[in-house]
């Protein structure tokens, strides 16, 4: 295929998708919108932070404190503006707050931006609870007028819509392109050209805008909110951690993973109470180490792969077990690829 | 009229803590030169590189690209002033194609008419810097092209950097030890290939190697470093002569059987 | 044999908030769906049910929270359901409860804003900060207390509380030398008790959660604070705190606390009970007490009135209920039965010892020091 | 202020910044030196408190007997997860990047199993005892001051357990064998590395040394399954502020840590705290990325 | 400690090893670089010639380990193990292509680990013995690995491989990117290494140097093995000069071997600009 025919395929997919996910409040249950809706946020901002992280490989920890933010900005806003007035604010902020932590911190690579994004994640959140405690007197917001639940879904969904059909867009761009050189060797894609600088604030930026504005739009089902709630570092983390196990730097990886983490993650949590979140943890830990390319890279050679692998970890160990002189023997057709570096 | 230079340094010093890397090294480079720069190991060159273009920020001095003031710019606007560079250990895109190793440096091309972005080819880029597929051809690298650019050798990987440098359509091209390991025929290839960029492409060409003999023979004009200081800058015949470079860096390279004409052609 | 009453609930079990739902209330939910079904089953209007409870972890996660209960009361239409831990948790299903319209008696939500909220579904059980307050601030007065350290958790408790004490102070001709806000989960509070032992206050308070009233209680033995009333909250009412502090080491420490075995023989009864059932683990001395009595409204409500969810509330919302813990009655959302009350650890029991209509021992009015 | 009430302040704020130092042991070794970013660090730890515990309530053994028992028993757990999960990782990861961003998604798989391996078994329950919390008195010029006897073992122990680590590092070449090994697996072969060996030995003496801290912790806090994570978090802090990889670095960012929070606890408001430690910590990192204490420029 | 298990050969070289190869393969995946290779390595100091692309690092990588190959190597009589750090334990040591130092760490400390096997005493007799082969070094010793220069990076990978004392040295390109003054001193290091009992195996492209100081040779053309003997008839040899010397100055006739080489003149023999 060809990079249009690829296009034409990622957007009818797209198209697809959104259609059934526009359908499904119309007939299926309360509680499959709700989770479609945990779906939807998470391919939102895992999309997004796939987006941009992923290609520029800038572990961002942040996505906490723009989603944070989008739900202060519309839990205080939200009784004087409308709704989508709102949104777009709590995703503005959040983006103009990405541009200045971007600003100070995108000259740091690797695990100090990791670090770095954490904890500024985390001074915000202290900051605004000190805030909140010392000016208004109080933590946290009550809010007593939100929207129903259908708007939220259609928000959210148009969110993740948006979020996905740029990621399909900004792929074909040299946007795109310099954030992958970017992310490849930065300082070998600046000597070819690319402003790198601009492109990390404007990606970082974008990044934070979507999850300022899923924020804005989840947190009004809280009722309640809270720094330590909106700011809980786990939504980074998730995020993510989803974003990862799709594969961090294709499309459709963060949003298959999205969806199929989060589905599980509630079907184990209902079906096996005591022991879901081992299983989880579990899952996890083999998805990476027996798929390490991601949800995205599974094919059928994949299987295939799998079955040589055990083939091959049976003889391995029972070659170890029944000692070194028939191992010898063996070396010779072992002729594999990838060896065991440690 | 006078030629402007295209690139003119000027007492251009890098210091690394205590240690002076480069040492107000000053030069000019007019369009269509071919520069050898020459040193022995630890002597600057690269540092001098990285300083004009833009890759390490000097201490002091200033950097002038046809008249512009670049001085502490970021390397992607020397690169958009038509500046290209390689890198002497090979820092091409490794997960990436061959292919796409070159594809990526013509989308941010630094010379690009600005019609291009909307009319797409223009008639005014050489052939050769058209598409992918046209520099790999010229760097020999054709066969290659879709494996990724972690598979290639070491010296496959310097050609594929010069293809990257090409692929920005520059004016000006810094070479950095691109004939390293290579044996004494390929160099004789290479030097070959670049003094024909450097003539139909119309380039200016500044080559860092030690493969001296071959060097020599290529260039018009050499650069000689030595603890971070130019001490010679000339024609070959000159420099060759200069008792300081023989002591610092030629020592008996140039007696030898096989590279006397060098002496007795720049004598001549 | 009739189909079960299906009761659902979402419950942390795992997360930070384990450490509270685990003591104050799933046990609770657990003890009395058994005692029911080994009786026969919940009385519905006279007909014996089943009960089948239907749960499932939250990871102290407030959304998770909200999709449970949307699934339970949306999807799966349950008859009944049972509350959530704390207040975050019942804050965001609140208005779901109103939406869905079942009847929540909520056992460990804790804030006025939630009152204020007028939900007609929605009750809260536990003593609102007000209550509790005024009870404390009474006590310290009348044995004759000038002045108070306070230290709060950041959060709506702390702030609430810390709120009404201050409402409470006024007038009552004592004063406030120290007070100092921290952050949940701090590792050292020493530098603040050292300043204020320095002030040597007559009395201590702190509105702190469990592993901060340890922490602050361990430190005030570290650094020797020793004022004549030391009170902390959530947690001292806990067997915890004796485990940890050793019953000659809590001897005298005072803390939230509403009942204990000895107010009453349902309490007893509970209290023996949960031991049993929980091999020695003990009932906490507050909010469990008004979970169980929260259990005991529901019961004594789908007697009356089977599962219309409509009448339920109306019963529960428009009846004085006899507890386990005293009377219950219900303004709004808010119970206003049950007394603010101080509890303080005498030999080894967290005894009710304010109000003294309530009290369960007499107030020990000077704290022996940290052993 | 008097100059006793002072040195009393300094001397909390070390005593906690030695329980900072010895929370980021293990996670130092880890990720500073081996580019693990084990986020269930403290999840590991828990174990060790828990450990501890269970030892302490039904076997009635002492706790101290536990450091020793709990660092034996996760060194253990540490060799046999490298075994299973990290070996395949490192034999599969094409670059340390990816090596580090699959190593975070193993340890956020460890953190689900093993936090909920400890509710499951223990329950979730908050969980103490009563240990040698009788406070000692410490002679200080101009007064004296007391502390929990506890605490102060936990600071001794810390102080033992960083120097012991420091001076294994300085004299022995394993650390440099992890550091080259992570810097280049090929070069350090080369060098006649067994790299199968020495990569799990050291992160088993890393999570061994989580075992320890837990074992130590539990002496002075409550503990609960969920209590690991803010324990990560300070770990991650102190190793960044000393410099990844810094044994010596490490100890002197938790002490300072620690009297930076005692301090600003003290003058103003214990809610700043946090506030002021990140505020600390950032600047750190932008001014001086490579760590407050080490000389070595690294580059970011 | 099994970490410092010392080496089961003579320290400070006089093993005199003896390489004897046999029915050699190696590659990359399914692709076979080298078929059935046999070659056999003198004491003394042999060198592979060789243009681009050949498999001359595809030889040396097989041999310690570092890709899978398929015959018998048989080091002094006995069978080569398998495993790199194996090999590295039976005394033989290799200067990598792409040199596989250690960036974040000084030079001190590359060095060091160089000396992994050794034990301490001796790992700080043969630092003071690199220092004194290469004063660079010395003079940059805490300098971080990766920010030397190219050519002083060489140096570093050189001197790092001396510091086992191995007794089968094996060179890639050791003087790739080192002024021509440094490759003599390079080349003379390596010689009395070879001459102080170590056997060394050396890859070059400086043809003419590199004869000049060897005892013997070998060609490799696509992967096989296509001449050799002692370096001095080698170096007289047609095939050498043609391929390798640049005997032949007339850029229309210029032969090379190297088939990208080859490749690259047809392109460039078309006209570059429009
Ligand atoms: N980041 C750095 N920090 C400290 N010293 C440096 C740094 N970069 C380069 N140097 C030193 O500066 C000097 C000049 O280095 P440079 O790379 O320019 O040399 P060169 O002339 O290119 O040598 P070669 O021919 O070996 O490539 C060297 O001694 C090198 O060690
Ligand atoms: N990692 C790899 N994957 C696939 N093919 C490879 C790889 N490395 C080398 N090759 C191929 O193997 C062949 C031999 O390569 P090798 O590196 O052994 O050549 P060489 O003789 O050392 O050349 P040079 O003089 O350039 O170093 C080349 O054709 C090369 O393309
Ligand atoms: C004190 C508790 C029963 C209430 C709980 N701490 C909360 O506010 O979430
Ligand atoms: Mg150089
Ligand atoms: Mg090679």
């Amino acid at each position: 295929m060809n990079s249009r025919q690829f296009l034409i395929r990622d957007l009818l997919v797209l198209f697809g998708l959104t259609g059934w996910a526009i359908a499904l409040p119309g007939f299926a249950s309360e509680f499959a919108v709700s989770m479609a809706l945990t779906c939807l946020m998470y391919i939102a901002l895992s999309s997004s932070w796939a987006l941009f992280c992923g290609t520029t490989r800038y572990l961002s920890l942040a996505t906490s404190a723009f989603f944070g933010i989008g739900a202060y900005t519309s839990a205080i806003l939200l009784e004087q503006l409308s709704w989508v007035q709102a949104i777009a604010l709590g995703s503005l902020i959040a983006a103009a707050v990405a541009v200045v932590m971007g600003a100070a911190v995108l000259h740091l690579r690797g695990t100090y931006f990791a670090v770095l994004t954490f904890g500024m994640t985390e001074l915000i959140r202290h900051a605004i609870s000190y805030f909140e405690k010392s000016v208004t007197g109080t933590v946290g917001r009550v809010l007593m007028v939100v929207p129903e639940r259908d708007t939220i879904y259609f928000t959210v969904l148009a969110l993740a819509v948006i979020t996905v059909a740029l990621s399909i867009a900004i792929r074909r761009t040299r946007f795109g392109l310099a954030m992958l050189g970017i992310g490849a060797d930065e300082q070998r894609a600046q000597t070819l050209g690319v402003n790198t600088r601009w492109v990390k604030v404007a990606g970082f930026a974008l990044t934070a805008a979507v999850a300022g504005a899923v924020g804005a739009a989840m947190s009004v089902r809280w009722t309640y909110i809270d720094p330590h709630t909106v700011f809980n570092p786990f939504i980074g983390f998730q995020t993510v951690l989803i974003a990862l196990i799709g594969g961090a730097a294709t499309l459709w990886g963060p949003l298959i993973a999205a969806i199929v983490f989060s589905v599980l993650a509630e079907t184990l949590r209902l079906q096996v109470p005591q022991i879901y979140m081992m299983s989880l943890g579990l899952l996890l830990i083999l998805s990476v180490l027996y798929l390490p390319g991601g949800l995205a890279s599974l094919r059928t050679e994949t299987f295939r792969g799998w079955r040589d692998g055990a083939k091959l970890w049976w003889q391995e160990t029972r070659d170890d077990l029944s000692g070194e002189a028939k191992r010898h023997k063996q070396r010779e057709k072992s002729l594999r690829e990838r060896r065991d570096v440690f | 009229m006078a030629l402007l230079p295209l690139l003119d340094a000027k007492d251009i010093t890098v210091r690394f803590g205590g240690l002076v890397a480069v040492d107000s090294v000053s030069a000019t480079f007019m369009p269509g030169e071919l520069v050898g720069i020459i040193g022995p190991n630890g002597a600057g060159k690269t540092t001098f590189f990285n300083a004009i273009s833009g890759v390490t920020q000097p201490t002091s001095g200033a950097l002038k690209v046809q008249g512009r003031e670049l001085s502490g710019k970021g390397p992607h606007r020397f690169a958009a002033h038509g500046l290209a560079r390689t890198f002497q250990t090979p820092r091409t895109f490794p997960d990436m194609l061959v292919r796409d190793n070159i594809a990526f440096g013509l989308k941010f091309a630094g010379r690009r008419p600005r019609k291009y972005i909307w009319w797409g080819e223009e008639t005014t880029v050489p052939w050769v810097l058209r598409t992918p597929e046209s520099i790999l051809g010229l760097i020999g690298l054709r066969d290659q092209a879709d494996l990724p650019a972690a598979a290639i050798t070491p010296s496959q990987q310097r050609l594929l950097e010069i293809g990257m440098a090409l692929a920005t359509r520059p004016r000006m091209l810094l070479l950095d030890e691109v004939a390293a390991g290579l044996t004494e025929n390929e160099v004789e290839e290479m030097a070959r290939l670049i003094r024909r960029l450097r003539d139909e492409l119309d380039l200016t060409v500044v080559w860092i190697e030690h493969a001296v003999t071959t060097l020599l023979r290529h260039v018009e004009r050499v650069i000689v470093l030595y603890q971070g200081k130019k001490i010679a800058d000339g024609t070959p015949a000159e420099v060759v002569r200069n008792a300081e470079v023989i002591e610092a860096y030629l020592g008996d390279e140039m007696n030898e059987p096989s590279t006397e004409h060098v002496v007795e052609e720049a004598s001549a | 044999q009739s189909a079960p009453v299906r009761i659902g609930y979402s419950m942390s079990r795992t997360g930070p908030w384990t450490g509270g739902a685990q003591v104050s209330q799933e046990p609770n939910y657990l003890l009395w769906a058994e005692q029911q079904n080994a009786a026969g089953g919940l009385d519905v209007k006279g007909v014996k049910r089943q009960i089948e409870l239907i749960s499932s972890d939250d990871r102290s996660d407030t959304e998770t929270v909200v999709r449970t209960y949307e699934k339970l009361m949306g999807s799966d239409k349950v008859d009944l359901v049972l509350p959530p831990w704390g207040s975050n948790a019942n804050f965001a299903v609140a208005p779901l409860a109103n939406r869905f319209q079942y009847p929540f008696l909520a056992p460990t939500a804790l804030s006025k804003r939630l009152v204020e909220m007028r939900l007609p579904y929605f009750f809260l059980l536990l003593q609102q900060p007000g209550a509790m307050t005024n009870a404390l601030v009474d006590m310290l007065k009348s044995n004759g207390v000038k002045t108070v350290a306070l230290i709060y958790v950041d959060d709506l408790f702390g702030l609430e509380n810390f709120a009404a004490f201050k409402v409470a102070l006024q007038g009552s001709g004592i004063t406030l030398v120290e007070d100092k806000s921290y952050p949940g989960g701090v590792k050292d509070l020493s530098p603040v008790l050292r300043s204020m032992k320095d002030k040597n206050p007559d009395a201590f308070v702190g509105f702190t959660y469990p592993p901060d009233t340890i922490l602050a209680s361990r430190q005030a033995k570290e650094v020797g604070f020793n004022p004549k009333f030391f009170y902390a909250s959530v947690g001292t009412a806990f067997q915890l705190y004796r485990n940890v502090m050793t019953p000659a080491g809590a001897e005298g420490v005072l803390g939230m606390g509403s009942w204990n075995s000895k107010t009453s023989p349902g309490a007893k009864a509970y209290f023996d009970a949960h031991t049993k059932k929980f091999e020695g683990k003990e009932p906490d001395r507050w909010a469990s007490g008004a979970c169980w009595a929260g259990l005991e409204i529901l019961t004594n409500a789908v007697k009356a009135q089977g599962l219309d969810r409509k009448a339920i509330r109306d019963y529960v919302a428009n009846t004085t209920h006899k507890t386990i813990i005293g009377d219950i009655k219900f303004n709004g959302s808010e119970n206003v039965g049950t007394p603010g009350t101080v509890s303080q650890w005498q030999n080894g029991e967290f005894e009710v010892v304010w109000p003294k209509n309530v009290a369960t021992a007499a107030l020990n009015p000077a704290k022996p020091a940290w052993k | 202020m008097s100059f006793s009430a002072w040195l009393e302040l300094l001397a909390s704020g070390l005593i906690t910044g030695g329980i900072y130092a010895l929370v980021a042991l293990g996670l130092n070794l880890q990720y500073g030196l081996m580019r693990i970013l084990n986020i269930a660090h403290g999840e590991f730890l828990m174990v060790g408190a828990y450990l501890t515990w269970m030892a302490q309530t039904s076997l009635g053994l002492n706790p101290l007997f536990m450091v020793p028992v709990s660092f034996g028993m996760l060194f253990v757990l540490g060799w046999v997860v490298h075994r299973l999960c990290f070996r395949r990782l490192t034999a599969t990861s094409p670059n340390i990047d990816i090596f580090e961003a699959r190593g975070l998604m193993v340890a956020f798989g460890l953190m689900f199993l093993v936090q909920n391996f400890a509710s499951w078994m223990w329950g979730g329950d908050l969980r103490g005892y009563d240990f040698l919390t009788e406070p000692v008195q410490i002679p200080l010029p101009g007064g004296e001051a007391q502390f929990a006897g506890n605490k102060l073992l936990v600071f001794a122990l810390a102080l033992l357990f960083s120097g012991a680590l420091i001076v294994l590092l300085r004299t022995t070449l394993l650390g440099k064998g992890v550091r080259a090994l992570m810097q280049s697996p090929t070069g350090a072969q080369l060098m006649g590395i067994n790299t199968r060996q020495l990569h799990p030995l050291m992160f088993g003496i890393g999570l061994g040394l989580s075992g320890v801290a837990g074992c130590l912790i539990s002496m002075a806090y409550t503990i609960s399954p969920s209590m690991g994570e803010p324990y990560t978090i300070t770990a991650l802090i102190v190793i960044t502020l000393g410099g990844f990889g810094s044994m010596g670095g490490a100890l002197a960012g938790g002490l300072l840590l620690g009297v930076i929070e005692a301090l600003g606890m003290h003058f103003t408001n214990p809610s700043l705290k946090a506030l002021l430690s990140y505020v600390v910590f950032i600047s750190v990192l932008l001014l001086r990325p490579e760590g407050l204490f080490s000389r070595k420029s690294r580059k970011a | 400690m099994m970490w410092y298990r010392p080496s089961p050969f003579e320290l400070g070289g006089g093993g005199r090893a003896r390489l004897k190869v046999n029915g050699l393969s190696a590659g990359y995946g399914a692709f076979l670089v080298l078929r059935d290779l046999k070659l056999e390595i003198q004491p003394g100091l042999t060198v592979v010639l060789g243009p681009n692309g050949a498999g001359k690092t595809t030889l040396l990588k097989a041999l310690n380990g570092l890709i899978p190959r398929g015959g018998t190597v048989l080091l002094d009589g006995q069978e080569m193990p398998e495993k790199t750090h194996e090999i590295v334990q039976a005394g033989v040591a290799l200067v990598p292509e792409g040199r596989q130092l250690f960036p974040q760490m000084t030079v001190t400390e590359n060095l060091e680990l160089g000396g992994w096997l050794v034990p301490k005493a001796q790992r700080a007799e043969r630092l003071a013995q690199a220092f004194v082969d290469f004063p660079k070094l010395k003079e940059r010793a805490t300098q971080l690995a990766g920010t030397m220069s190219g050519g002083e990076q060489q140096m570093v990978a050189v001197a790092r491989a001396m510091m086992c004392a191995p007794r089968l040295l094996m060179l890639d390109e050791p003087s790739l990117g080192l002024a021509p003054k440094m490759v003599d001193e390079l080349l003379t290091i390596v010689r009395r290494i070879a001459d102080a009992g170590t056997t060394v195996l050396m890859v070059e492209q400086n043809v003419k140097k590199a004869l000049a100081v060897a005892d013997r040779g070998y060609v490799m053309e696509r992967g096989t093995l296509v001449a050799n003997g002692p370096a001095k008839l080698l170096a007289r040899s047609t095939v050498i000069r043609e391929a390798y010397l640049g005997a032949d100055k007339d850029p229309a006739t210029g032969t090379t071997s190297a088939a990208d080489a080859v490749q690259r003149r047809k392109a460039v023999a078309t006209s570059l600009t429009p």
